[in-house]
C-alpha cells in the first residue's frame, strides 16, 4: 500500500461519485427551482439531511440500507451478487450521499438565476423542453453548476465518517486519503500523515484550478 | 481490527505472508465500529478488538466461533503530562481521556478510577475526547494539564513525565474467528500465526504485554 | 384569417385587456401609446402568457391550449433577448439554417462569428430579426424592429419585409410608432388604448 | 443534561458561527469573483482546504493554533485570559472553519453572476464603491448568499469530527447534538439516538423554510 | 466648451474608435449608422470604457482619471438598464430626490410603486430618463432616449428636455437617429462613421 495507490484511489472515487451525482441532482435541483409542488420543502430538507446528521449517523443508515441484510444491499446480493459494504462501491457511495446535497444547491440557485425570458424565446423558435434544457438552461447555469461540482469533489475526497462506517479501512481497496489520514494520526505518525495532507492539498489546488478554466471558457 | 493495532498487525501480516499464498486484508477502526459493522453483516473472518466488552456483544448474538477467542495481549494505562507521583495528585486537574463511556481508554480510566475511589471527585475535571490519540494533543497544546493513555500510544522516550498505573484493570485485546467467516481455514492458519513466537516478538516490540502463558 | 383574438382577456397592472381583433391582412400594424398592450398581445399570440379567457386562433387553428414552440411564429421581441453565451451565428441559426439573403439584407455577416456581448444596439436588433426570419415562421410577430436601427437601414430592412410579405405567405404583426413605417409596410392598422382596441 | 440544553446549544453554536462568518466570507468572495490577484488560486485552494482534509486534521491544526501554547490561543490566554479550546468558544470555531468555504462558494458565484452593467449605472449616478456593493451587488447576490448560509449552517449543524477534538465532548458545555448523537450511537442506544436525529431534522427543516421565504421576498 | 474629446482612441471588434472633437453647444446630437461608434462616445464620456489614448474633459476639467461616479453625468443607456430589484421609486431617486416636475412630463406617476418588472418597454425609457434628470448632473448623456417612446409621449419629453436645456446650463449629447428629432432639440450635429467624426 504505497502513496500513489491511495491516490489513485482517491481520485477514482471521489471524480466517479461527482460524475453519478451529477444527473440526479440536476434534476431535483431543476424541480426545486422550476417548479412548485406539494412536499417541496420536505424534499429539500430530505437532500440537506446528510449535511445536518453527524456522519456517523449517515454512515449507520448507509450500513442498514446497504449491507446484505439491509434493503438495498440484500437485493444487489442476491440478484446480481453484487457486495457493496467494504468494497470500493462503499466508498463512492458514501461520498456521493454526502456532497449530494452542496450540488443540487449550487445547482438550484444556478438554475434560478437563469432569466427564463431566454427559455420562453427558445420555445417561439421551436426548441422542445429537453433542448431548452441542453441549450439554454444548462449553459447558461452552467459557472455555478461548475463550482458546485467543485464542492462536491473536495467534499468527497474530505469524506471520512460515514465512510469508515460502509467502507471499512480496508488499505488497498477501501483506504481513501481521509482514512489513510486518520489511521496515521491515529497511530502518532504525523509527519507521514502531513505527507498524506500534502497530496489532498495538490488535489484540491488542481480541482479549483480546472473549475476556474472551465467557468473561464464558459463566458 | 482495532485502529490501535494498525501497525503491528500489519508487521505480523508482513511476516505472515512471506511464508504462505493467503493475503490478509485489514479493516482498521474504532472497536465499536468493528462490532457495528459485523453486527450488520458485513463481511470478515477475523475481529482482533480493543475491547472485551465488545467481543462479548458478539458471542451473545452468537457472531463469533466461542472456542477460538483468546485474550494474550494486554496493555496498561499511563498518565501523561504533568508528574504524578500518587493518583489523589489528579483531583483539581483537568484531565483528558477517553470518552469514559464509550472509548474503550476512557472506559477502563474510569473503572480504574471508580475503584480507588477518585473517581466522583475528579469528574468534573474530565475532558472527554473521541481518542486517545486527541488526549494526548489536548496536553501538548497546553488545555489539560494530564491525559489518561495506553503506554502503547506514549513514545519510550518521551520528554513528558508519566506515571504507569499498574493496579488498573485488565485491558486486554480478544481475538476470535467470526462465524460467517467466508474462508475459515485460511482464517484459522492466520490466528494460528498470530499466536507464534515471531508474532510475540512483534508485539513486544511494539511494547503490548504478552501473556504467552495463555496461548495453548 | 391569419390571426384572430376572440374575447381575450388578460390583468394587467393598472387595467384588464380586453380585445377581439381578427387580423386578416397579410401585416397588421399594432399603433398605440405606450403602455397600452401592445407587447402583451404578442406574447399572447406567441404563447408566452396566457390568456385568463378567450381564444386565440393562427390561421384558423385554434392555439389556446398550444405551447409556443408548437404555434410557429417567429417572435422578435422589444428587449432583442439575445442568447448571451451564444455566438450571433449561433443565436440566429438557433430556430433554423443560415440564410444568405437574410444575413445580406440585415448586413450582419461581418458580426456572425462575434459574442453578443460586444455588439451596439441597432445590431442586436437587426440579429434578433435575423433569428426569428430564419426559423420559418408561419407568423412574425415583430415588437418595433427597427427602433435603434439608423434610417438608411432602416429603408434597406423595411424593403426585404415588404419582399417576404410579397413572395411567402407569412402574415405579419407589426408593433410600432412610427406611422410612416406602419404605411409602408402595413396594409391594416389596428390602433390600441388602455387595453383596447380603439379602431382598426 | 437534558435534550433542549443540547438542542438550544446547538442552535446557539450553530447560528452564531454562521452570523460570524458572513462578514469574512463575502469579502473573500468580492476579491474572488471581482478582482484578479497574484496568488488568487492559492487563496481559493486554502479556503477550500478544510472540505478536503479529513475533520481529524482540521481538528489538530486548530487545536495546534488555539491551544494555550497555539498562536492564537496563546495569545488569547496571555491577553485577554480567555480560553478557547474545551469551550463553546471552541466549538464555533470548529464550525465556522469547517463552513467557510460553502458559504464563500455560493457567494462568489453569487456576485460572479450579478451583471456588472448595473454596478456601472449606479456609479454613473454618483453612487461611491461602498453603496454600489450596498444597494446593488449584494442585494442582486442574495439569493445565493442566502443559500451560501443555510448550506453553512446545516453544515455547522452536522459537524462533528473536528468539534470533538478542540472542544472535546462534554456535557452541558460543549455537546451539541451531533456529538450527542455519536455517543448514543457508541453505546448502542439507537433509539435515543434516532430521538436527537428527530430534533437535527427538524431544525434543518425550519431553517430551509426561512431561507425560503427569505429569498422569496427578494425577488 | 462642455465636453472635449482630445485624440481619444479605442479599439473596438472592426475598427479602432478615433476621436477629436469639441461639444461646445448646450445640445449636440451625436447621429450616426448603426455601429458606427455613438454609445461608445457616450460610454468614454460617463467612464465607464477607458480610452487607450487622449484624454476627455467636461466644463474644462479633465476627467480622464476620474471615475464615473465623480463625472457628474447623468446616462441614459440604451438598454434602460434599470435596477431589476427596485422599484420604480427606488430607482429614480437612486441618485437624487423625486422631482414632480419631472415625473410629470415623463408620465410615470402611477408607476412609482410599481417593480420594473412588470412595465412596458416605453414605460422603462422614461424610467431611465428620469433616473439620469433628477441626479443632477452636469452634462446629460442620452443614447437613443425616445427610441420606443410614442408619438405624442415624444413630443412632450422633448419639449420638456428644451425646457431644461434653456432653464439650466446641462449640456447634452443626445444619439439618435432621428433627424428631425435632432432638428428640435439640437443645436449642432455630430455625425459619426466607422469609429470617426465624418462632418461637426
Ligand atoms: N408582467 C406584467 N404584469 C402586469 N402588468 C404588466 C406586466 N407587464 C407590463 N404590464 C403593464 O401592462 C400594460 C401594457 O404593457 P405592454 O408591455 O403590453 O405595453 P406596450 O403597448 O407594449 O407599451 P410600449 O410601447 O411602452 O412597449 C402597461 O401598463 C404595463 O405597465
Ligand atoms: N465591448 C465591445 N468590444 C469591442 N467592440 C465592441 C464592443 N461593443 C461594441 N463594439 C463594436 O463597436 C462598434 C461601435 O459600437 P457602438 O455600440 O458604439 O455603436 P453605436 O454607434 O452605438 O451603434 P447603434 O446605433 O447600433 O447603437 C460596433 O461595430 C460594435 O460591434
Ligand atoms: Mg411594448
Ligand atoms: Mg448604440
Amino acid at each position: 500500500m504505497n502513496d500513489w495507490s491511495i491516490v489513485a484511489l482517491t481520485l477514482r472515487t471521489a471524480a466517479l461519485s461527482t460524475l453519478l451525482i451529477v444527473p440526479p441532482a440536476l434534476a431535483v435541483a431543476w424541480l426545486l427551482a422550476r417548479r412548485t409542488w406539494f412536499g417541496k420543502s420536505l424534499v429539500e430538507t430530505l437532500v440537506a439531511l446528510p449535511l445536518v446528521m453527524p456522519p456517523v449517523a449517515t454512515g449507520l443508515i448507509l450500513l442498514h440500507l446497504l449491507g446484505r441484510r439491509g434493503a438495498i444491499g440484500g437485493w444487489l446480493h442476491r440478484a446480481l451478487n453484487v457486495d457493496i459494504v467494504f468494497t470500493w462501491r462503499a466508498v463512492v457511495a458514501a461520498m456521493m450521499v454526502m456532497s449530494f446535497p452542496l450540488l443540487v444547491r449550487a445547482a438550484r440557485v444556478a438554475f434560478e438565476e437563469v432569466n427564463p425570458r431566454f427559455e420562453q424565446i427558445a420555445r417561439t423558435l421551436g426548441a422542445t423542453d429537453a433542448r431548452v434544457f441542453a441549450t439554454i438552461t444548462l449553459p447558461l447555469a452552467a459557472r455555478g453548476i461548475i463550482s458546485g461540482m467543485l464542492l462536491a469533489f473536495a467534499r468527497a475526497i474530505g469524506e471520512f465518517g460515514a465512510t469508515i462506517l460502509v467502507a471499512g479501512s480496508i488499505p488497498g481497496r477501501t483506504m481513501t486519503l481521509s482514512l489513510a489520514i486518520y489511521n496515521l494520526v491515529q497511530l502518532g505518525r504525523d509527519p507521514d500523515a502531513f505527507r498524506l495532507l500534502g497530496y489532498a492539498v495538490v488535489i484540491a489546488f488542481a480541482a479549483v484550478w480546472i473549475a476556474e478554466a472551465t467557468t473561464r471558457r464558459h463566458r | 481490527a482495532a485502529a490501535s493495532l494498525t501497525d503491528v498487525m500489519q508487521e505480523i501480516a508482513g511476516a505472515y505472508e512471506k511464508q504462505s499464498r493467503d493475503r490478509i486484508v485489514f479493516n482498521f477502526a474504532g472497536s465499536s465500529t468493528l462490532a457495528r459493522q459485523i453486527e450488520d453483516g458485513a463481511p470478515a473472518d477475523l475481529f482482533f478488538s480493543a475491547d472485551e466488552l465488545k467481543m462479548d456483544a458478539l458471542q451473545k448474538k452468537d457472531l463469533i466461533v466461542k472456542e477460538t477467542r483468546v485474550s494474550f495481549i494486554s496493555n496498561s494505562l499511563v498518565i501523561v503530562g504533568t508528574m504524578i507521583r500518587r493518583p489523589p495528585e489528579l483531583i483539581g486537574k483537568k484531565i483528558a481521556m477517553g470518552e469514559p463511556s464509550t472509548v474503550p481508554a476512557g472506559i477502563y480510566a474510569r473503572q480504574w478510577l471508580t475503584s480507588i475511589g477518585l473517581w466522583k471527585q475528579i469528574e468534573p475535571n474530565v475532558i472527554p475526547t473521541e481518542n486517545v490519540r486527541a488526549a494526548l494533543a489536548a496536553v501538548r497544546a497546553g488545555n489539560a494539564d494530564v491525559a489518561i493513555v495506553y503506554r502503547t500510544d506514549v513514545e519510550p522516550v518521551p520528554h513528558m513525565p508519566r506515571f504507569m498505573v499498574s493496579e488498573g484493570p485488565r485491558i486486554s485485546y480478544p481475538f476470535a474467528l467470526m462465524k460467517n467467516a467466508e474462508q475459515p481455514d485460511a482464517a484459522r492458519k492466520f490466528l494460528a500465526f498470530v499466536k507464534s513466537p515471531v508474532a510475540m516478538r512483534i508485539f513486544e516490540k511494539h511494547r503490548f504485554i504478552v501473556h504467552p502463558f495463555k496461548v495453548q | 384569417m391569419s390571426v384572430v383574438l376572440r374575447d381575450v382577456v388578460l390583468p394587467l397592472a393598472h387595467f384588464t385587456l380586453e380585445v377581439s381583433v381578427a387580423m386578416s391582412a397579410r401585416t397588421t400594424a399594432l399603433y398605440g401609446p405606450s403602455g397600452a398592450g401592445k407587447t402583451s398581445v404578442l406574447e399572447l399570440i406567441a404563447g408566452l402568457r396566457k390568456p385568463a379567457r378567450g381564444s386565440i386562433a393562427i390561421h384558423d387553428r385554434d392555439v389556446t391550449s398550444l405551447p409556443p414552440r408548437k404555434r410557429n411564429v417567429g417572435y422578435v421581441p422589444q428587449d432583442d433577448a439575445l442568447f448571451p453565451h451564444l455566438s450571433v451565428r449561433q443565436n440566429i441559426t438557433y430556430g433554423g439554417d443560415l440564410d444568405d439573403a437574410v444575413i445580406n439584407v440585415l448586413d450582419i455577416a461581418h458580426l456572425l462569428d462575434r459574442g453578443v456581448e460586444r455588439l451596439s444596439g441597432g445590431e442586436r436588433k437587426r440579429v434578433a430579426l435575423a433569428r426569428a426570419l430564419l426559423s420559418h415562421p408561419q407568423v412574425l410577430l415583430l415588437d418595433e424592429p427597427l427602433a435603434g436601427v439608423d434610417t438608411e437601414l432602416r429603408a434597406r430592412v423595411l424593403e426585404h419585409l415588404v419582399r417576404i410579405r410579397d413572395e411567402f405567405p407569412i402574415p405579419m404583426v407589426y408593433v410600432t410608432h412610427d406611422l410612416a413605417e406602419a404605411n409602408v409596410i402595413c396594409e391594416e392598422i389596428v390602433m390600441m388604448e388602455k387595453g383596447r382596441v380603439v379602431r382598426e
